[in-house]
């Protein structure tokens, strides 16, 4: 197909399946009106049961923290997959920056930025820890806090100290680490099972006083290795595309694929 | 509806609600085709990140906080920050 | 505002399938597909969404109060975290496709034709 | 509740975890790892059978966490395992051994992630197979999705893997939106994520608009995946260019499960609420006719011989819906049969083309003419895996293709003939040519060679000799879908699973009420299985059929009539123009489908307009207590429970 009849075919075809998907979603009970039962359900019993305020972290990490074991991994392959696709291949370093920008320098960073930057990690990585935390009470858990942390990986590369960093953080560590989070959740599943309960049943006990940080079992420590874990394969990935960018092609020695 | 709502500290009234959600739903409208029609790379990536702003405040209309900061975290600044290393990388010819 | 919310989500999908068909560009292209999926962000928590409620929160607010679904949002943030995984690894199929054919037009990598 | 049912998911996902921690530790001592990795397989494997033959005696509800439902609502996250998604799953693990031994040798330095990669791959298959609820459904999906798009760019040094999977990975994540939409559509209307209770819920609803739209848009995804035509264009690059041992999967199960869980959706979901029974089956018929016959021909014209395995599984894929479209149990149990025997045998066949890839660097077909007689052992193990393709007695897969032929009637007997004949005579045209010199030596055109030389080698070293570890997995799987076929009981065993499977009133008992099917309907056979002679004369007519277009193709310029038609040249005229190998046009075509599909959905359910039978009318939830024909209504026993 030419891009011009491609065009006029998804015209046409796609103006019948948003048609269709419209008359379906017109059938729905209307916006601000969902039906339950099952939010209700959990609303009804989640603070007694689990001890957590934060529902919607009691339910990603303890009602349906199989599915968040699944989404765990689903990060954890991203990074892997990327780590094989980038990896260092055979004759790329022979060849010199033919198709790389060998004009881009790493950019000096100007100091003012390097410095807010910098004095900017410290807040950011509190931030994360906070977040990672408190899943079980505030809107927050493991996932953003995780992110956070990473987020304070960019900051670094920001500072303009990614090879200083770099050189203190090895990626076979930042493997490690994101393996232990991605199989720390899974195995306080096993744990259970080891105990003869059914796999991820929340059998720490809940704490007294709903909402605190020590309350709802399992919940706060599952949030804890999904930050780690996040933050890891977060890390990971944009650390082998700053690769891509920055080293390969500037230095024939690296890490080898 | 009004039976249903409970005062809090944070309650809006529906009306307001209703105005508000409607012009952010505006406005995810018109991000989301803004970013489908830029074919500027760089500046796709930017308005991805705008969008990202858009639908996290949206998000937060429909009362849902814990999405909201996922989608800051990852919509509006890490995604982007991937992207555009990866727009670097690739630069060079596209000039 | 019954359904208006319902005809952003099928709208941002039919623009974000739009992106995708007529895309010159694989970083756009991989854009676009990031658009399509945050259409399932909107319809997620627009079906659990609840007229009058408060966030499914109780730290501050008694217990019973009545909430908007929080089994969607759970489901919105796994949906996020599918996003970011899937993004990464197409990020790196398109940086090595740029070094390999030299180009970032779908339509000009010609390794599987027929 | 069972101990092993969450083991099969979390071990291969905890032992992908220490592969990769432990990697860089260990990188003198590389065959612990890949060691470990081929025991977790193992294990899950054995772990599965042992739980299939559990299941004979009822299904297994696990409840993860404890959140049993109450009332009919479940909370939490639910594994309902029944022999076929069992038997399926334990399909699966026994191929992820198969090809991890394989791999044992064939790749020069297994890199730490494959072997993690492959373990996650097979936890979101299992996962799939397994589950009871519709967004976990999802998030298995995509952890499978995500695994095989890395697994496909594992050789990123060449074009080729990475254009394949970009249009794999771009196409299948557009389906598995898409898929999300209907399952958050239906949440809207139902308010539940747990299969049995969203099947009562819109069992209330007969026909609704919603139910139809979310049908559709859930099962988008997995006709994608299961490359139903049109939306099949991605399978054959991917195919084309992923590590040989990767292709055994791809081809041995990720296709299959696409259809399982149209199957496992229609089933325990929608069924009930669609109604119009014929008019979906007949649907779904004649898109399993198109994939069939589209397959086949394209299979038949192509002569990379990964692609072509590629195209016969398409065929095949086709072959299977039909199967499940007749909507009886033996036909659902004849797919299920076929597709455990097609995948030990296009394992081996994927498996052995890896072989002549190692050994000779090539698979391109007519490059390869004659040279691969210094292969003995992969060329009979080639040969025999080809004509268990073409569903020679006593295969499994003739056993599978002739109950498909039973339940749906003569009619479809010459149908499957000729793509039978087709698909397995391109693979024997390929045993022929390539292992034993026969036919005419091709001319060696320019184009030829470059496409050979495009294509290299996966390994390197060691190529004057096949080592054990990569022939004797082929050769065991051959063997065992010859075992499968001979073995008398399993007649009985899978349909008994089939009606068990379709019993929708008895799924939701069991997930919601914790009932227990112990009737002896459910422990006994369906229909006839005893081999009749029909079918041998139809196995045999498709082996025949096979031969002789293996003939026809290999000496075909003895043939003047072929010889001034060349019926060849114009369809690879057509292929090159579908098969463009650019992922725009790949979901314009997904686009067209589905919008053709949603038209005739839309006309079948509400603009028919008289009334559905009655019995379809019937709402679920008061069939429950009596109308299952599994079920006797006093052996109910209902927890009511919420937590343990």
């Amino acid at each position: 197909m030419t891009p011009r009849q491609r065009r006029w075919i998804f015209l046409v075809a796609g103006a019948g399946l948003v048609a269709f998907y419209l008359w379906g979603l017109l059938g729905l009970p209307g916006f601000g009106r969902y039906p339950g039962p099952y939010g209700p359900a959990i609303l009804r019993v989640v603070v007694a049961q689990t001890n957590a305020t934060g529902v919607v972290s009691a339910i990603n990490f303890d009602y349906r923290g199989f599915d968040t074991v699944g989404e765990e991994f689903i990060l954890f392959v991203a990074a892997a997959g990327v780590a094989t696709v980038l990896r260092r291949l055979r004759g790329e370093r022979d060849r010199p920056a033919v198709d790389e920008a060998a004009d881009r320098d790493v950019p000096d960073t100007s100091s003012a930025v390097r410095m807010v930057a910098l004095l900017s990690v410290g807040p950011v990585v509190l931030a994360g820890w906070w977040l990672a935390s408190h899943a079980q009470t505030n809107p927050s858990g493991g996932f953003q806090g995780g992110v956070m942390l990473a987020t304070a990986f960019v900051l670094i590369y920001l500072s303009g100290e990614f090879l200083v960093f770099k050189r203190f953080s090895p990626v076979d560590l930042t493997d490690v680490v994101e393996a232990v989070g991605a199989a720390g959740f899974a195995a306080i599943g096993v744990s259970a099972v080891a105990m003869g309960l059914p796999y991820l049943k929340n059998y720490l006990p809940l704490g007294q006083v709903p909402g605190a940080v020590s309350s709802s079992g399992t919940i706060a420590l599952i949030s804890f290795f999904v930050g780690i874990e996040v933050a890891a394969a977060f890390i990971l990935i944009v650390g082998e595309l700053l690769d891509q960018t920055l080293l390969i092609r500037r230095y024939s020695s690296g890490r080898g694929g | 509806m009004n039976g249903l709502a409970v005062q809090t500290p944070y309650t809006v009234p529906v009306g307001m609600m209703d105005a508000l959600q409607i012009t952010l739903l505006v406005l995810v409208a018109a991000g989301a085709t803004a970013v489908v029609l830029i074919r500027a790379p760089v500046r796709q990536v930017l308005m991805l990140s705008t969008y990202g702003v858009l639908l996290a405040v949206l998000f937060l209309a429909f009362q849902a906080p814990d999405v909201t900061l996922s989608e800051l975290t990852v919509g509006a600044v890490l995604l982007p920050a991937v992207l555009l290393l990866t727009l670097a990388k690739v630069r060079k010819k596209e000039q | 505002m019954q359904v208006f919310p319902f005809i952003v989500v099928a709208w941002i999908l039919a623009v974000g399938l739009y992106g995708v068909v007529t895309s010159r560009h694989l970083v756009h292209q991989i854009i676009c597909l990031i658009v399509v999926q945050s259409s399932t962000y909107v319809l997620l928590l627009g079906v659990g969404y609840v007229t009058g409620a408060v966030a499914p929160y109780f730290f501050d607010v008694p217990n019973h109060t009545p909430a908007v679904d929080p089994v969607v949002q759970a489901c919105a943030l796994t949906d996020v975290v599918v996003e970011a995984a899937v993004t990464a690894l197409l990020l790196s199929f398109a940086i090595q496709a740029y070094k390999r054919f030299g180009t970032l037009d779908p339509q000009e990598l010609a390794a599987l034709k027929g | 509740m069972d101990q092993l049912l969450p083991l099969v998911v979390v071990v291969p996902l905890l032992v992908a975890a220490a592969v990769t921690a432990f990697g860089p530790l260990l990188r003198s001592r590389r065959r612990l790892l890949d060691l470990a990795a081929i025991l977790a397989a193992a294990a899950v494997a054995v772990m599965l059978c042992v739980i299939m033959v559990r299941t004979t005696g009822g299904d297994q509800v696990y409840w993860f966490g404890g959140f049993r439902p109450a009332r009919g609502v479940s909370i939490g996250i639910d594994f309902e395992v029944q022999p076929i998604s069992a038997g399926l799953a334990c399909l699966a693990a026994v191929l992820v051994t198969a090809a991890m031994t394989f791999s044992w040798r064939y790749f020069e330095r297994v890199a730490t992630y494959f072997q993690a990669l492959m373990l996650t791959f097979l936890a979101g298959i299992v996962g799939f197979c397994l589950t009871g609820d519709l967004f976990d459904l999802f998030v298995w999906f995509e952890l499978m999705g995500v695994s095989a798009y890395a697994l496909t760019a594992y050789r990123p040094e060449e074009r080729g893997p990475i254009q394949g999977a970009l249009n794999f990975a771009i196409t299948n994540s557009v389906g598995a939106y898409l898929s999300l939409s209907g399952i958050a559509l239906i949440y809207g209307q139902t308010g539940a994520l747990n299969m049995a209770q969203i099947g009562v819920a819109v069992a209330k609803h007969p026909a609704d608009r919603l139910v139809v739209v979310a049908f559709l848009l859930v099962i988008a995804g997995l006709l994608i995946k299961s490359a139903i035509v049109p939306f099949h264009f991605w399978l054959a690059d991917a195919h084309a260019v992923a590590p040989t041992p990767v292709c055994v999967l791809f081809s041995g199960v990720m296709v299959e499960l696409g259809l399982y869980g149209i199957a496992r959706v229609y089933w325990s979901v929608f069924g009930q609420a669609l109604g119009h029974r014929a008019a979906i089956s007949h649907v779904f018929l004649a898109l399993g006719l198109l994939t069939a016959v589209t397959g086949a021909v394209f299979c038949f014209r192509e002569r990379h011989i990964k692609r072509m395995l590629a195209f016969s599984t398409i065929s095949h894929a086709g072959m299977f819906l039909i199967g499940i479209a007749l909507l009886t149990p033996l036909g659902l149990a004849g797919a299920a049969v076929y597709v455990i025997g097609h995948g030990l045998v296009k394992a081996a066949l994927f498996l052995c083309t890896g072989i002549v890839l190692h050994r000779l660097g090539s698979v391109n077909e007519p490059w390869l003419h004659g040279r691969g007689r210094p292969l003995r052992v992969t060329g009979v193990v080639f040969t025999l895996a080809g004509l268990g393709l073409a569903d020679l007695p006593p295969f499994a897969t003739f056993l599978g293709k002739g109950w498909i032929e039973a339940s749906a009637g003569p009619w479809l007997i010459p149908v499957l003939i000729v793509c039978s004949s087709l698909a397995g005579g391109a693979v024997l045209r390929v045993a022929g040519g390539v292992f034993y010199g026969l036919g005419d030596r091709p001319t060696e055109d320019p184009q030829m060679a470059r496409e050979a030389a495009e294509e290299t080698s996966e390994t390197a070293g060691g190529k004057n000799r096949t080592p054990l570890t990569m022939i004797v997995p082929p050769a065991i799987l051959v063997v065992a879908a010859i075992v499968i076929g001979v073995i008398g009981q399993l007649g009985h065993f899978v349909q008994a699973a089939a009606v068990r499977f379709e019993d929708e009133a008895g799924y939701d008992a069991t997930v919601l009420h914790g009932a227990h099917i112990t009737h002896p309907v459910a422990l006994s056979a369906a229909g006839p299985t005893a081999v009749t002679a029909t079918d041998v004369l139809a196995g045999l007519g498709s082996v025949l059929g096979a031969l002789i277009m293996a003939g026809l193709a290999l000496y075909w310029r003895r043939l003047p009539l072929l010889r001034a038609y060349r019926p060849s040249a114009s369809l690879a005229a057509s292929a090159r123009r579908f098969q463009s190998g650019v992922v725009n046009d790949y979901i314009t075509w997904v686009v067209i489908g589905l919008a053709c599909l949603g038209g005739v959905f839309a006309f079948v359910v509400r603009l028919a307009g008289s009334a559905p039978p009655a019995s379809d009318l019937t709402p679920r939830a008061s069939r429950i207590s009596h109308a299952s024909p599994l079920l006797p209504a006093p052996s109910h026993n209902v927890v009511t429970t919420t937590r343990l």
